[in-house]
């Protein structure tokens, strides 16, 4: 959690010559080689792909740390990249600073056998609810979660709707039990 | 007699002579849960001792359903999800959509969403005030409110066609332009309105028990509201300046002269106040663009993404060509994944758009502000009594729609 | 079982059409509906009520929180699976006699909402008597419905609405009364086997054919 | 044979079913008036298709509400559950009787002279307190018998609330007690009938009235102080489980005690049927005279229940302990502080 340790090249800097998020996952990236396997930028959008099991190190060092200061969580979101993909699942965690105003991606991928993250309840409580979306439509299992079950569709409902597997208009007509 | 019947768990009495606790199922079907929401509050007498949400009692299956749906028919979608705020939805996902395929909007048709946006941002603060205040007992204020966004859903019918779910937005521009004598309508609107508000003050701000109702409950720190992530004017209530609008600005908001009304008190109070505020400071962004309106197009040019004007299919054949293959079958969008945000009325709504190149979307995330707004609600309502429990989600502005999705 | 029902049966040849009609009468001029507001349609509930459309007139604003209280229940708004039990009971819960207007194409027939997590049409739920198209309905249209409502209402007659009294009425509780799932279900179908892909719904079945 | 006593009690039978009449009537015109009243506040129409203006809404409303099903809950306590909504009914309308609605008229030829009071009776005012605080149970009861949570706490709510505040209400009376040295109402508001209304008590105890006001709005539960049936917190308070003819007796009950309150208020306070000016312009006596008394006393009954509506139209929901605040440490003290006041000016003035 040292920020100034661990970004020792990167001084305070006026508004204007504000680091660049790319600039700074880079600088990151430099610091912890094994935590980010890959930054993409697109559409003027950074992505890091970091392992699912460095997620919780990232997250709380990307929130601490003086330069990055990403203490906002905006969203998490899953998605399905297809049934035959591998690796099938991702993990979009939108970041946001609240007083540097920048935005980062990071993404998990996980396969469908071992559907697992580390839950990031810990460093935004924020993430619980988000947690449990992506659980409940997409049946990826955050380890640690404090109350992980469905949020949006029944106790007992059978499968997970927002999977690629999963039939638009699910497996049965509702008829009244 | 009572042993035979099949009695819930809940209607067990409990013979521990310690145990003053009651657990209280409120909602779904509740006058003042804004919709078909469902909290479990856990009583000691009137304290609540716990609130548990339960949502998803109108998930509708919409991010399945855009996965189905091309690029432009998901548009439709978005109306039904925050449904007070059906524009600023139109608007995230367009833009989303728009920042994919690289599109750049001519200046009109940016000025037209920021006036649109606004007008709506209004008409939903118009629509929290009154049932907001319904559910702290004033049942006149939500009346005036309803008759004030009535004018305001008449503009947006006549820019539209539609009420409630205008999808004017389209990708690429606007649907079409605005009706003539338009600017006369919304100026005629503007004039009454700041009179309105100053109504609302008379009848709430200045009220006793209004101030007793509202002040002091439902808490949340500035630095607790950033850990649960919430955003908008219930953000601001807890005195963080942040307006997205003026972080990252979109559709030319940067140019524009407005202030962010951030409140200090952090409770119920601080949210309705910023929310008063932001009506006016809506009414002045209104004004500005009216002035900066000028002829020019609505529509990027685009002819592969936008459809061609109904003049123009008439004439021009490969208008007709661009017309049919758009409506038949869609246009592909560059493989890719976009994270849109913008300010709605209840906070950030950001849109996450993921594409494998097709003319339909490989995935569609909405981030609805009021789901995280709501996420917060156990923090906020400790220690506080059933009464304030209504206060503060009215306090939330929160819309089922947009919570399931 | 309402009381007209006791007289129906006590005094078969006493009951006049001029008593059905005054009873008639009496229901239509004031129809009180329940609160069911579900998503967008609800908006617009609400603003029939409002100063410029005013349902009031009718005798019907008297919007009433609790079942029991109420005569007409109208659905406004796409049905959720998770929603369809708890619309059930409330239904069950009101006396009769008791109408139910679905406002709106979601309510009606799942709307543009064909997908997993919509009951296509709250007729599958509960005996509907109007249906009111739109996306969402105009308020006037909420209160044409109302009036539609009210002329079936004045045809009908004790004699053949012989309401019974039924079971559920009296066990179904009023909000308030849903079980508590607050951690009990926490991950006891954490990962389900995901079906093949082509095993398609009978709903899809009957659609493509 | 004396047949006096025979006319006399035939006299107070009529007299009582005019009474009720008049009551239920009165009931009818105040939900109506409620409806209408409220929908002008609000920029509306309000019900105006039933009848000529909407004239017979309430009888429509009444009608189809004896002929809806009458729901008991299996997990009620079915005594109780029945018993509750007559408790209400009954102890509303018992508390009528005591209050003239006109001064003593002579009726021309038969010579007969009577009191438009159906019973008059020394302790008129404790025995109104004591009705009206009986009342309590109907709710109380019907929150507890109704096996439903939000009934149970809109019954705690109503008696916590009713308990609190009759406490205030009582005491906001002594000073007129004090002033007039009765509990006979009927004597009250004849110390009251004088010269174009100068002796009216509202002038002589104006604190006393506002306290009045206050609690009375508070003992009949209604906006601001509408707690126990709060609707977007308790769906429906204490009678969520009722319908059909059970609930119109709880929804009567509440409107009668509006008119008791108010019909207390204009005695104690306005000088019940006296009229400005109605006796030197008519003489004492007359059936004219009595009539405008009458008209009188009814306008000011009126004028309550508009003000009672008018709040309702305006005012937002008091939280259940900033309730118990105002009533326990703003209304009593200041009550007391007004008995006080009064003892001590009677003290001086009097000797």
């Amino acid at each position: 959690m040292n920020s100034e340790k661990n970004l020792p090249e990167l001084p305070n800097t006026p508004v204007n010559q504000r680091l660049t998020p790319s600039q700074l996952v880079t600088a990151f990236q430099r610091e912890h080689p094994d935590w980010l396997t890959e930054i993409v930028e697109a559409h003027g959008e950074v992505t890091a792909i970091v392992p699912a099991g460095h997620i919780v190190e990232v997250c709380s060092e990307l929130k601490g740390g003086a330069e990055t200061k990403f203490d906002f969580l905006a969203d998490i979101c899953g998605a399905d990249r297809g049934v035959e993909e591998e690796p099938r699942f991702e993990v979009n965690y939108h970041l946001f600073s609240t007083t540097k105003h920048h935005r980062l991606r990071i993404k998990v991928l996980v396969n469908e056998d071992d559907a697992h993250v580390p839950t990031v309840t810990g460093v935004w409580r924020t993430a619980n609810w988000h947690e449990r979306e992506t659980f409940d439509l997409f049946g990826i299992v955050f380890d640690g979660h404090p109350d992980l079950r469905r949020i949006l569709l029944p106790d007992d409902w059978q499968g997970h709707a927002l999977r690629k597997d999963f039939p638009l208009r699910g497996y049965e007509p509702y008829s009244l039990k | 007699m009572s042993s035979t019947l099949n009695i819930p768990p809940q209607f067990e009495i409990v013979d521990r002579p310690l145990d003053t606790q009651m657990t209280i199922s409120m909602g779904p079907q509740h006058p003042s849960t804004h919709g078909v929401l469902r909290l479990e509050l856990v009583l000691d007498g009137e304290m609540v001792v716990k609130a548990t949400p339960d949502i998803g009692y109108l998930h509708t299956g919409m991010e399945k359903l855009f996965e189905y749906k091309k690029y432009q028919q998901g548009i439709v979608i978005t109306d039904r999800m925050d449904y007070l705020n059906p524009l600023g939805n139109n608007l995230a996902y367009v833009m989303a959509v728009e920042k994919l395929l690289e599109l750049q909007i001519p200046e009109r048709a940016q000025t037209i969403r920021v006036l649109m946006c606004e007008l709506q941002r209004i008409a939903s603060h118009l629509v929290w005030l009154g049932t907001h205040a319904l559910d702290i007992g004033a049942m006149s204020v939500f009346f005036y409110c309803f008759r004030e966004r009535e004018k305001i859903l008449n503009l947006i019918e006549a820019a539209s066609g539609g009420r409630l779910t205008p999808s004017y937005f389209r990708i690429g521009g606007l649907m079409m332009d605005l009706p003539s004598g338009f600017e006369r309508r919304v100026r005629q609107f503007q004039d009454a309105f700041l009179k309105s508000v100053d109504e609302f003050h008379t009848l709430l701000t200045g009220n006793r028990i209004f101030q007793n109702r509202t002040k002091g409950v439902g808490v949340i720190t500035a630095e607790d509201a950033i850990d649960w992530g919430l955003s908008g004017p219930c953000l601001r209530g807890s005195g963080v300046d942040l307006d997205i609008r003026r972080t990252n600005p979109y559709t030319s908001y940067e140019t524009y002269d407005f202030e962010v009304p951030v409140e200090q008190d952090c409770d119920v109070w601080a949210r309705y106040m910023v929310r008063m505020r932001e009506m006016k400071e809506s009414h002045k962004i209104v004004a500005q663009a009216l002035a900066r309106l000028k002829p020019g197009p609505v529509k990027a040019d685009a002819p592969k993404v936008v459809l061609p004007d109904r003049e123009a299919m008439k004439t021009h054949m490969d208008a007709l060509i661009h017309h049919f293959l758009i409506v038949a079958e869609g246009f592909d969008v560059p493989a890719g994944e976009v994270y849109h945000p913008i300010e709605a009325s209840k906070g950030e709504l950001g849109v996450y758009v993921k594409s494998d190149g097709g003319p339909k979307p490989s995935r569609v995330h909405f981030r609805g502000p009021s789901f995280v707004n709501l996420s917060a609600l156990p923090h906020m309502s400790e220690g506080a009594m059933v009464a304030d429990i209504v206060a503060i989600i009215g306090s939330l502005d929160i819309v089922l729609g947009e919570i399931d999705r | 079982m309402g009381l007209e029902n006791i007289i129906a049966e006590a005094l078969p040849e006493v009951l006049t059409t001029r008593l059905d009609s005054l009873i008639n009468w009496a229901r239509k001029s004031s129809l009180w509906p329940a609160t069911f507001g579900l998503a967008c349609c609800a908006i617009e509930m609400m603003n029939a009520t409002s100063s410029r459309n005013d349902l009031a007139r009718f005798g019907s604003e008297v919007f009433r929180a609790s079942p029991r209280q109420a005569d007409v229940m109208i659905v406004s708004g796409r049905v959720s699976r998770k929603m369809a039990p708890v619309l059930r009971r409330i239904y069950d819960q009101m006396p009769e006699p008791k109408w139910v207007i679905s406002m709106g194409a979601c309510a009606t027939s799942g709307g543009v909402f064909d997908n997993y997590a919509i009951v296509q049409g709250v007729d599958k739920i509960v005996p509907v008597d109007v249906y009111i198209p739109g996306c969402p309905p105009r308020p006037e249209m909420l209160i044409h419905a109302v009036m539609m409502l009210q002329d079936k209402v004045m045809k009908e007659s004790s004699r053949d609405r012989r309401d019974v009294p039924e079971s559920e009425a009296r066990t179904a509780m009023v909000p308030g009364t849903l079980p508590i799932t607050d951690g009990s279900t926490a991950l006891h179908n954490a990962l389900p086997e995901s079906r093949p892909y082509s095993i398609a719904s009978r709903h899809e079945r009957r659609r493509s054919s | 044979m004396d047949w006096n006593p025979y006319i006399h009690s035939g006299l107070i039978l009529v007299a009582i079913t005019i009474a009720f009449l008049t009551i239920m009537l009165l009931c009818a015109a105040t939900v109506l008036a409620e409806r209408r009243v409220l929908a002008f506040i609000q920029g509306r129409l309000g019900p105006n298709r039933v009848g000529f203006g909407g004239v017979l809404q309430p009888f429509a409303d009444f009608i189809k509400t004896m002929m809806k099903e009458d729901l008991v809950p299996d997990q009620s306590t079915r005594f109780v559950f029945l018993l509750a909504p007559m408790i209400a009914i009954v102890t509303a309308i018992m508390a009528i009787v005591v209050y003239p609605f006109g001064p003593t008229v002579t009726l021309p030829f038969l010579n007969w002279t009577f009191p438009l009071v159906i019973a008059r009776f020394d302790v008129a005012l404790l025995y109104v307190l004591g009705v009206t605080s009986v009342g309590v149970y109907g709710i109380a009861l019907a929150g507890w018998s109704s096996n439903n949570k939000y009934s149970l706490l809109g019954g705690l709510r109503s008696a916590a609330q009713m308990i609190s505040y009759e406490l205030a209400l009582g005491l906001s009376l002594i000073g007129v007690v004090l002033l007039s040295g009765t509990l006979d109402i009927y004597s009250i508001v004849e110390q009251q009938s004088g010269w174009y209304g100068s002796q009216w008590n509202i002038i002589y105890q104006p604190l006393g009235f506002i306290l009045y006001l206050i609690a009375a709005i508070a003992e009949t539960n209604r906006v601001p102080f509408d707690l126990p049936e709060a609707e977007t917190e308790l769906v429906a308070g204490f009678h969520t489980e009722y319908s059909s003819i059970k609930f119109l007796l709880f929804f009567n009950a509440e409107y009668i005690n509006m008119i008791t309150v108010s019909m207390l208020a204009t005695t104690l306070f306005l000088g019940g049927w006296n009229v400005p000016f109605a006796e030197s312009l008519f003489g004492r006596g007359t059936l004219l005279f009595a009539l405008i008394c009458v008209l009188g006393f009814f306008a000011k009954i009126m004028f309550f229940l508009f003000l009672y509506i008018w709040l309702r139209g305006t005012l937002p929901r008091f939280r259940f302990d900033q309730l118990m605040d105002f009533g326990w440490k703003f209304l009593l003290p200041v009550a007391i502080l007004n008995i006080v006041l009064t003892a001590t000016v009677l003290f001086f003035t009097t000797g």
